[in-house]
């Protein structure tokens, strides 16, 4: 099933990236995803960690949220960019993360660092280390929401 | 117009990074200043239509000889000897030499002139009969995998090889596996 | 005229993005500085196609954006393991 | 111009004001960590807005198809990217400017 779901999302990736729609060129395009996912196959690469499909509903959900997290804090990081007085305070904090697997902890950790004005140094089990560009940065991603958030849709598929 | 100040601006930037991977000493930081390079390059490239030089001077520039040129700073150290001999004479040679080159431009045809030899010989044939000839809609492909395809061959074993190269970078190491120790 | 002052931008981008390579002052910075660059020049692309009248040729910028990240992993990983052909440390579940 | 392309053109041009607002914070901030927080700014918003803005000009074609997969490739790849930098820094001994408290426990 996760093959078949592989070999048709690289098929729709070689329609977007050529354009054409001859017989010939369709045909070149779907043996060619057939092959990498039999190599792929082979490789050990078709996992839940290499094509986590399953995780497509609760993405849909997850991500407006994180984008309007992350437009967020750009903002407030540029806005301490531009501050002549440039007021940063930036702290090193280690954060609790309750995910339960590797997918879940490095989505959040993922998230973490995409976020300006936070970014993951180490990701381990249970506990990351961030790096912060200001006190407030570490104390509102300390309240844990994001880590809540991730957890659930880690835990939602 | 805009276009051409962008190159402009690209071609200036691609100077200060020739002159700072001179005087930089230390390896690592040329190798990273490279590549730098090559996208500055291969965007100039773009901007110039020639999207499939554009296409290789990325893959080759800031893909393989990264790769290649970190692999000899394994072998040789990162840090670079200062010149026994002073750089004059060099600085001399480089700069006549640069001149000659900006001096033989004058002797081409103007950039992108319908009338050049270059525009009249085999291109028009490609351009009409290509998608004909060869079945493949692009002309630039048309071109370097049927027309030329031995010579491509060459090229994509280039591009192969920096494939092989990123599964080797990326590759996971599964459970139990044991890494050998050197 | 409408890319006008997003050519101008993304230029002045790549500009101080190299005057950060230049100064350094570790590697770290530079690769930083570069990893930068290598999207900035993306974008950079993206829209120069747009202004010669060619969307579809944003494939190049795709490349880019894959060497981008092939470049730098390439280059922290000389730098932690010190040879190319060796695999990283990585245990399960760790990075500590 | 059409409104569509006035639109396009705002966002291009706030986008790229946040890619120098970026690039100024890494040429201004201290150190290293700091710096990274500076070119993430690029990598969000100002990359984010500008291909928005040419996904507009493009439309519901494949162009803009491409631009979505460039704007994923952007939003897995460079947390990575950024994730090996800075433990690559730190495992090197390379010490983060903080003012004055280090590594506090959870809250």
């Amino acid at each position: 099933m996760r093959k078949v779901s592989a070999a048709v999302s690289l098929f729709v990736f070689w329609i977007l990236l050529s354009g054409y729609f001859t017989p010939f060129l369709l045909t070149a395009g779907a043996v060619s995803a057939i092959l990498v996912v039999a190599f792929a196959r082979r490789l050990e690469l078709v996992d839940p960690e290499g094509h986590p499909v399953d995780f497509s509903g609760s993405a849909l959900v997850y991500w407006p949220w994180l984008f309007k997290e992350i437009a967020k804090s750009a903002w407030d990081v540029s806005k301490i960019i531009v501050d002549p007085k440039l007021p940063i305070s930036p702290v090193l904090v280690r954060v609790r993360s309750t995910q339960a697997s590797a997918v879940g902890r490095v989505t959040y950790a993922n998230s973490i660092t995409l976020t300006p004005g936070t970014v993951t140094i180490l990701a381990g089990r249970g506990e990351f280390l961030v790096h912060a560009l200001t006190a407030e940065g570490a104390a509102s991603l300390a309240e844990g929401d994001m880590d809540r958030r991730v957890t659930r849709f880690e835990g939602a598929r | 117009m805009i276009e051409t100040g962008a190159i402009a601006a690209l071609l200036a930037m691609m100077a200060a990074v020739a002159v700072a991977v001179v005087r930089q000493r230390n390896l690592f930081a040329v190798v990273v200043l490279t590549t730098a390079y090559s996208f500055l390059m291969a965007t100039a490239l773009a901007a110039l239509d020639a999207a499939d030089v554009a296409m290789t001077e990325a893959a080759v520039g800031a893909g393989i000889s990264t790769v290649l040129l970190l692999g000899a700073l394994h072998l040789v150290g990162s840090l670079e000897m200062k010149p026994s001999a002073g750089s004059a004479v060099p600085l001399a040679i480089v700069v006549v030499t640069g001149l000659l080159v900006a001096y033989g431009t004058y002797g081409l045809p103007a950039f992108s002139d319908p009338d050049a030899p270059m525009h009249r010989h085999v291109a028009p044939r490609y351009l009409q009969e290509g998608p004909k000839e060869t079945g493949v809609p692009n002309v630039v492909t048309a071109v370097l995998a049927s027309y030329r395809g031995f010579d491509t061959l060459g090229e994509t074993t280039v591009v192969f090889t920096a494939g092989i190269g990123v599964i080797a970078l990326l590759r996971r190491r599964r459970p139990g596996e044991q890494e050998d120790k050197p | 005229m409408i890319y006008a002052p997003v050519i101008v931008a993304l230029l002045a981008t790549l500009a101080l993005g190299l005057a950060r390579a230049f100064l350094g002052p570790t590697l770290f910075d530079r690769a930083l500085a570069v990893n930068a660059i290598g999207t900035v020049a993306m974008l950079l692309l993206a829209v120069l196609e747009f202004l010669t009248g060619r969307p579809e040729y944003t494939d190049l910028a795709l490349v880019y954006g894959l060497l981008n990240i092939v470049g730098t992993i390439a280059v922290l990983k000389f730098f932690r393991v010190g040879d190319l052909g060796k695999e990283g440390t990585l245990e399960e579940g760790d990075t500590r | 111009m059409t409104p569509l392309e006035i639109v396009a053109m705002v966002l291009l041009t706030v986008g790229g004001v946040f890619c120098v607002i970026g690039a100024v914070g890494l040429v201004r901030m201290p150190d290293f960590y700091t710096r990274m927080h500076a070119a993430s700014v690029i990598e969000t918003l100002g990359a984010g807005l500008v291909l928005v803005g040419l996904m507009l000009l493009a439309g519901f074609t494949l162009a803009s198809a491409k631009l979505v997969i460039l704007g994923a490739l952007i939003f897995f790849a460079s947390p990575t990217a950024t994730h090996a930098l800075a433990k690559a820094a730190h495992e090197s001994g390379l010490e983060p400017a903080t003012g004055g408290e280090r590594e506090k426990g959870p809250e």
